[in-house]
């Protein structure tokens, strides 16, 4: 491998942080908000110049890819320099984070956009508008660092970075307290995440250590990988229970537990919770945030990781078994939402379990595709919901919508091609990328219970292409089930948010082009098509199935099937039939009951994880430790001790007098003296 | 430092001591006459000479010391009796390091025209000029006297305000002699330095351009420091609490102030004091910015030099001696003329200006004079090179 | 330097030493106190030159000059503490100042 | 002793000086009447301390010794006593017993013994030292190079002591 140093690289997280801290130094210390046109250029202006940067990065890289170069580096300055270790604060642009940063800077740039006109409504706050562009812009950043930090450590700052700015974000609106909860439970839970992930960065922080090769760097790890392979961990004999007692591989544990920091930052069940409640921010946010980048951090820290992931077969099918269970889970919730962003929201976290099912059966090539492509059509869903929002003057309930087709025809058609592309009708994005998962678990015949997965995957398909197009009809099909006022005043929205919208409407159907299967290609004379794929393959190896053709058609056939059933059965109940959805509901009462309200999940932590934790903190911790040892024993004691001493003993000696207090300087500072000179 | 040296100053010494403390009477009640168009004193005589009224001093001396020396009840007697004496020794002995001449070599003997020529000159007349606020001060309080009292208040507080602004205002002075020597500023006040020399520098004109080597001024301390001068002397009157710097006594306010409970020849040390100070300002100002016992544009050796040859050493050196001595008496008598000319026209400050001017404007501008002129040595030194 | 030895300043260092912590021990008059303490302060100087004319060395009389900058800020501070005493109590008698507050 | 010891002047400089300035300080503490007296005994001490500092060669220390202590800082105590007219008994706090007396004797004997017992570092006979030795030329150029830093602390301590002077002494306005 020959190295490559771009000094380029650096400008990509750095533009939009420039921006941020620009006008963020402005909100704190100028009286006055800068002017809208100041705004706009600036936040909007980096991200694009970002991905100005990125295009040019990458296709520098791409053109010198044949020729064996397969990264460029941008190394800033040694960041923790300790011993042998060295961290450097370092960027790498490579086939993986070529992708990510292309989505992040591309999408970001036309979620951006849109924010214009999005936000320009929003009177709440006189600074609401610069401060949110400095927000989405410090997020643009983070996500930029994650995906482009050469070692764990510079992309855990990412990780936190985006963490925060997702906070932010969440609780935008934070006078409503509902808001300012949201944001604060999206926190919470995935700081449980990031602990994981913390404790994976040391454990193989500390195993490469002690394999003699300290090193957080991706490539050095991913060289030195093999040091590690034959390691063991033994467990305490309380956890007898686990599969694989009484030693699990050390890659194995390192491994569940980064992917525990995935699970919090991808909302993977069981910390998915947050990821719906997160639909409390400003749509755009949703958008960009909670569907296209930083819920696919996830994806990517295991893609990334891909090297010690392959080498521990267990962690492998936990995380394709948990990307399954979340597909399947998620998107039964998905069927019975009624708010429009808690569909997507669902459909969000259904899609992320397909992603790491895909990355749990070693298919990361397929997993980066569909990040890519749901990247594409979920934004665009999300703005498109964004923009019936708006049209709706903030109503998101889909029971009141309705008819809204004629209203807003750019909107509507828009987001039946992203309806299309996540029901995975053929020739749109989705198809091509949900086939290659579902191939891909197919024929991973290493991962135990492979076929249920591919089950789950395909009822999944199923499911989502059934909401979707519920969702479809429900808003913009059919009679108008809005009140009179808001019904006079629904209209297309402006050229801001349209404009994004039909860029990412061709992104979403084209989008699938770039992995064409082999099989595919050949139908057309277009051998390896599937250029994700190769392009991938020298950092995410993928193992390449030798499929036939056959077996990948009839593949397709029974997936497209499934899709097209949902999409029928949406179409009798929703369109076709509209009593019908409330008569089964009624028959079915206390399980449609049970999936509207989301399975009880948030209850059931409520009162497994949350009321014990706080009961226990506020009787024991607060009441007894706090109140009673440290104030009561610890500062109130020590004190009423010495109190008690100066007021029983001590105060005599103060008599006020302040001759007495020099005889007894001259004293001490006689025998002090007498002391030192006795002494020497 | 050869006896005959000591000798010769102290003669010199006694002679200005003996000559310029009774004068300064007359010379006071002479000019205010001149100035405010009268005659002055002119009455008493012996055997008919009047000679201008110079024998009202001896008049004065003679009324003062046959009068009687009252002592007021409740008073302090130790210190009323020793206050005068505090307040006009240190006037005397400020002269010792003032020098009327440099030193000379006639017949084998050195003879050198300072009492004591200290290597820290300034700083002991600033700590003699310190102690004698205690002589004012104490004054006011020995006497038991209301006015008196508020007399010595004003006085210790005008005195130490002063000396702040004293010291710093003359900072800039010893930057650029770098001694605190006087005999030192009195050699080094002799140099000339070129005004335009910069010029040939900075390489405006040519180095060989003769009219810059011609217009030259005396390296004296008003030239280079012109406004500590003047800050300088209003600092040294102030400390010297004459008109109009003399709230401490102020006839119409506090009647007498300080020593308002003297009379007779303490009374007259008092006066005695104020004037020997007056000469002491002026030699002083003359040794430091007036280039001493040195006349613009001659220096000393300049003129043995040039005297050698035609008279021999001995006399060369008595000639430059002498005149030495006398360039030095004018000088001072000219500041005397000037302070006198303060004094009788100016009218007197109000105490909080007295304060004011001290704290407020002298160090404040002194402060910044020490900054540019720090300033424009190392401006000097980096044109010049040196 | 005749025949006065360095010991000999030493013990009149000594004397006026104790001189000034005897008269802050003994005197009830808060200024006299004070000048006790200058006393001592003095006394500590006068050693510390002596000091450094017995080692030849200029750094005792730097530290004798510092020490006359404390002297000087604690005087000041020192009295005007003592003016705001007897403007707001009358008195200068220290055990009249036993109280933290009144 | 030997005779020749006495006819030195720098021994009579040092028996005058000393015993003015152990005198000074004595009547500092002594002077029961009036504190103008023992201010005024201070000044003593402090001029006589001057004149040792000037024997020991130190001519800087000397001549900043008269104008600090002699010319600013008894002049301090001075006008403060007659600001506030503390003149006259009573108001010098109580008289000393002859037993207060007679310890505090007692103390200063046995206080400077134990300190001439610390300060006996052995009696080396006074070094040649350069004529430089104690100018104002020589303390300024050490102060101003190797001790730079202690003149900017004593100049911020002294701005602060003057802030401090000055926000103590100050009448209340209201």
């Amino acid at each position: 491998m020959n190295e490559h140093v771009s000094p380029a690289l650096r400008w990509i997280p750095l533009l939009p942080l420039a921006a941020a801290v620009l006008s963020g130094l402005w909100l704190v210390f100028a009286p006055r908000h800068l002017p809208r046109a100041a705004v706009i250029l600036l936040a909007v202006g980096a991200p694009i110049a970002s991905f100005a940067i990125s295009l040019s990065q990458v296709f520098a890289l791409a053109t010198s890819f044949d020729s064996g170069q397969m990264f460029m580096t941008d190394n800033l300055y040694t960041w923790i320099s300790a011993g042998d270790f060295h961290a450097e604060l370092s960027f790498l642009l490579d086939p993986l984070s070529s992708v990510m940063i292309l989505v992040v800077t591309g999408v970001g740039s036309l979620i951006h956009i849109y924010s214009v006109g999005y936000m320009d409504d929003d009177h709440r706050d006189d600074r609401g508008f610069q401060r949110f562009f400095v927000y989405l812009n410090l997020f643009t950043f983070a996500m930029l660092m994650l995906v482009l930090g050469d070692n764990l450590l510079v992309m855990f700052v990412g990780w936190e970075g985006v963490g925060l700015c997702s906070y932010l974000l969440i609780g935008f609106w934070f006078l409503d307290d509902a808001n300012a909860a949201a944001g604060q439970k999206a926190f919470v839970v995935n700081r449980i995440g990031d602990f994981g992930f913390l404790l994976g960065i040391f454990l193989l922080f500390w195993s490469f250590a002690d394999a003699g090769a300290p090193t957080v760097e991706f490539r050095e790890m991913a060289a030195n990988i093999g040091l590690l392979s034959e390691k063991v961990v033994a467990l305490p004999s309380w956890l007898s229970f686990l599969p694989g007692f009484p030693s699990w591989g050390l890659l194995t544990l390192a491994c569940l537990c980064l992917f525990l920091g995935a699970c919090g930052k991808s909302a993977q069940i069981p910390l998915y919770v947050w990821l719906p409640d997160a639909m409390a921010g400003p749509t755009p946010v949703s958008a960009l945030i909670h569907a296209a980048t930083m819920v696919t951090a996830g994806v990517y820290m295991v893609c990334r990781m891909s090297f010690a992931f392959s080498l521990a077969p267990g962690a492998e099918a936990t995380v394709a078994w948990v990307g399954a269970a979340t597909a399947l889970f998620a998107a039964t919730i998905g069927l019975a939402q009624t708010d429009i962003k808690k569909v997507l929201a669902y459909s969000t976290v259904s899609q992320l379990g397909y992603m790491f099912i895909a990355a749990g059966v070693a298919g990361y090539s397929a997993a980066v595709f569909h990040l890519m492509t749901h990247a594409f059509f979920k934004a665009l869903l999300f703005l498109g919901a964004g923009s019936v929002i708006l049209g709706m003057h903030h109503e998101q309930d889909i029971m009141k919508m309705g008819g809204l087709r004629t209203r807003m025809p750019w909107t509507s058609f828009t987001f039946l091609v992203g309806v299309l592309a996540i029901a995975g009708v053929p020739g749109f994005s989705g198809f091509f990328s949900k086939d290659e998962i579902l191939l891909a678990a197919h024929e991973a015949h290493d991962i135990p219970g492979h076929h249920t997965i591919w089950l789950i995957g395909l009822v999944t398909a199923g499911l989502t292409a059934f909401y979707m197009f519920r969702l479809y009809y429900l808003v913009f099909t059919g009679e108008s089930r809005a009140d009179h006022h808001t019904r006079e005043h629904i209209h297309e929205s402006p050229g801001w948010i349209v404009g994004p919208l039909v860029i990412l409407a061709f992104l979403s159907f084209a989008g699938g082009l770039v992995g064409l299967p082999d099989a595919y290609g050949a139908l057309v004379g277009i051998p390896q098509s599937n250029s994700l794929h190769y392009f991938l393959q020298p950092v995410a190896a993928s193992p390449v199935h030798e499929v036939d053709a056959a077996t990948e058609f009839s593949l397709a056939v029974t997936t497209t099937l499934v899709g097209f059933a949902g999409i029928a059965l949406a179409t009798l109940l929703y369109l076709v039939r509209r009593d019908l959805p409330a008569q089964i509901a009624g028959a079915i009462r206390p399980l449609y009951e049970l999936v509207r309200d989301k399975y009880r999940i948030d209850e059931l932590y409520d009162a497994v994880i949350v009321k014990p934790l706080v009961g226990f903190s506020r009787v024991v911790l607060a009441r007894g430790v706090d109140q009673g040892l440290i104030d009561g024993l610890g500062v109130n004691g020590v004190a009423s001790v010495f109190r008690g001493a100066a007021d029983g003993v001590l105060k005599y000696a103060q008599t006020g007098l302040a001759q007495s207090y020099m005889f007894a300087m001259l004293l001490g500072g006689a025998l002090l003296i007498a002391w030192l000179v006795g002494g020497a | 430092m050869a006896t005959s040296t000591v000798f010769v100053a102290l003669f010199i010494f006694a002679l200005i001591m003996l000559v310029f403390a009774p004068v300064m009477t007359w010379v006071e009640r002479k000019q205010s006459a001149l100035m405010q168009d009268r005659i002055g004193a002119n009455r008493a005589e012996i055997f008919g000479f009047k000679a201008l009224g110079l024998i009202h001093p001896l008049a004065d001396v003679i009324k003062m010391i046959t009068k009687e020396d009252t002592m007021p009840a409740g008073a302090h007697r130790l210190v009323h009796l020793i206050s005068p004496f505090i307040a006009v020794t240190p006037a005397m002995i400020s002269f010792a390091v003032i020098p009327y001449g440099g030193t000379y070599e006639m017949w084998g003997a050195k003879f050198s025209l300072v009492v004591a020529d200290l290597d820290y000159g300034v700083l002991y007349l600033f700590a003699i000029g310190s102690i004698a606020t205690y002589g004012s001060m104490l004054a006011g309080w020995a006497g038991n006297n209301n006015w008196g009292m508020l007399g010595s208040i004003r006085v210790s507080a005008q005195m130490i305000s002063y000396e702040v602004a004293l010291g710093v205002t003359v900072i800039g002075l010893f930057m650029i002699f770098g001694t605190l020597r006087l005999t030192d500023m009195g050699v080094l006040q002799q140099d000339t330095f070129r005004v335009f020399g910069f010029m040939k520098y900075l390489g405006w004109v040519s180095p060989d351009a003769r009219w810059v080597d011609w217009i030259t001024l005396p390296m004296w301390g008003i030239v280079l420091q012109p406004l500590p001068f003047f800050m300088f002397l209003t600092a040294l009157m102030a400390e010297n609490k004459r008109a109009p710097f003399d709230t401490p006594e102020g006839e119409s306010e506090i009647v007498a102030g300080y020593f308002i409970e003297y009379s007779g020849m303490k009374f007259g040390l008092y006066m005695m004091g104020e004037w020997v100070e007056v000469v002491v300002i002026s030699g002083l100002l003359t040794a430091m910015f007036l280039g001493g016992w040195s006349l613009p544009w001659l220096a000393e050796s300049d003129l043995i030099a040039f005297l050698s040859p035609k008279f021999g050493a001995n006399i060369a050196n008595l000639i430059a001696m002498i005149l030495a001595v006398h360039v030095f008496i004018g000088k001072v008598v000219a500041l005397i003329f000037f302070q006198m000319l303060i004094r009788w026209s100016m009218p007197r400050f109000r105490y909080d200006q007295v304060m004011n001017l001290g704290w407020k404007i002298l160090l404040p501008l002194s402060l910044a004079n020490i900054f540019l002129t720090a300033v424009g040595i190392l401006v000097v030194q980096k044109v010049t090179g040196s | 330097m005749g025949d006065i030895s360095p010991f000999q300043f030493q013990v009149v260092a000594a004397l006026i030493f104790m001189i000034g912590v005897v008269g802050v021990l003994i005197r009830r008059n808060m200024i006299v106190m004070f000048m006790c303490i200058e006393l001592m302060l003095n006394a500590a100087n006068l050693s510390l030159v002596a000091f450094s004319r017995e080692i030849g060395d200029d750094q005792g009389q730097i530290l004798a000059f510092m020490v006359m900058v404390v002297a000087a800020v604690e005087v000041a501070v020192g009295l005007a503490i003592i003016i705001s005493l007897v403007r707001n109590r009358d008195t200068v008698n220290i055990e009249d100042a036993s109280q933290m507050k009144w | 002793m030997k005779l020749a010891g006495l006819l030195t002047p720098q021994f009579w400089v040092f028996w005058i000086f000393s015993s003015a300035a152990v005198a000074g300080a004595a009547g500092v503490v002594g002077n029961v009447r009036n504190p103008i007296n023992s201010a005024l005994s201070l000044v003593v001490s402090m001029l006589a301390l001057a004149g040792l500092y000037v024997l020991l060669e130190a001519q800087f220390v000397g001549l900043i010794q008269v104008m600090v202590y002699a010319g600013a800082i008894v002049v301090l105590f001075l006008f403060v006593i007659m600001l506030l007219n503390l003149r006259g008994s009573g108001a010098s706090g109580a008289e000393l017993q002859p037993l207060t007396k007679l310890v505090g004797t007692g103390l200063v004997v046995l206080g400077t013994l134990f300190l001439v017992r610390v300060l006996a570092t052995g009696r080396a006979p006074w070094p040649d030292v350069d004529p430089s030795y104690g100018t104002t030329r020589a303390i300024g150029e050490a102060l101003y190079s190797d001790y730079v830093l202690s003149v900017q602390v004593a100049g911020v301590l002294l701005l602060a002591g003057i802030l401090a002077a000055v926000v103590l002494a100050k009448k209340k306005v209201d």
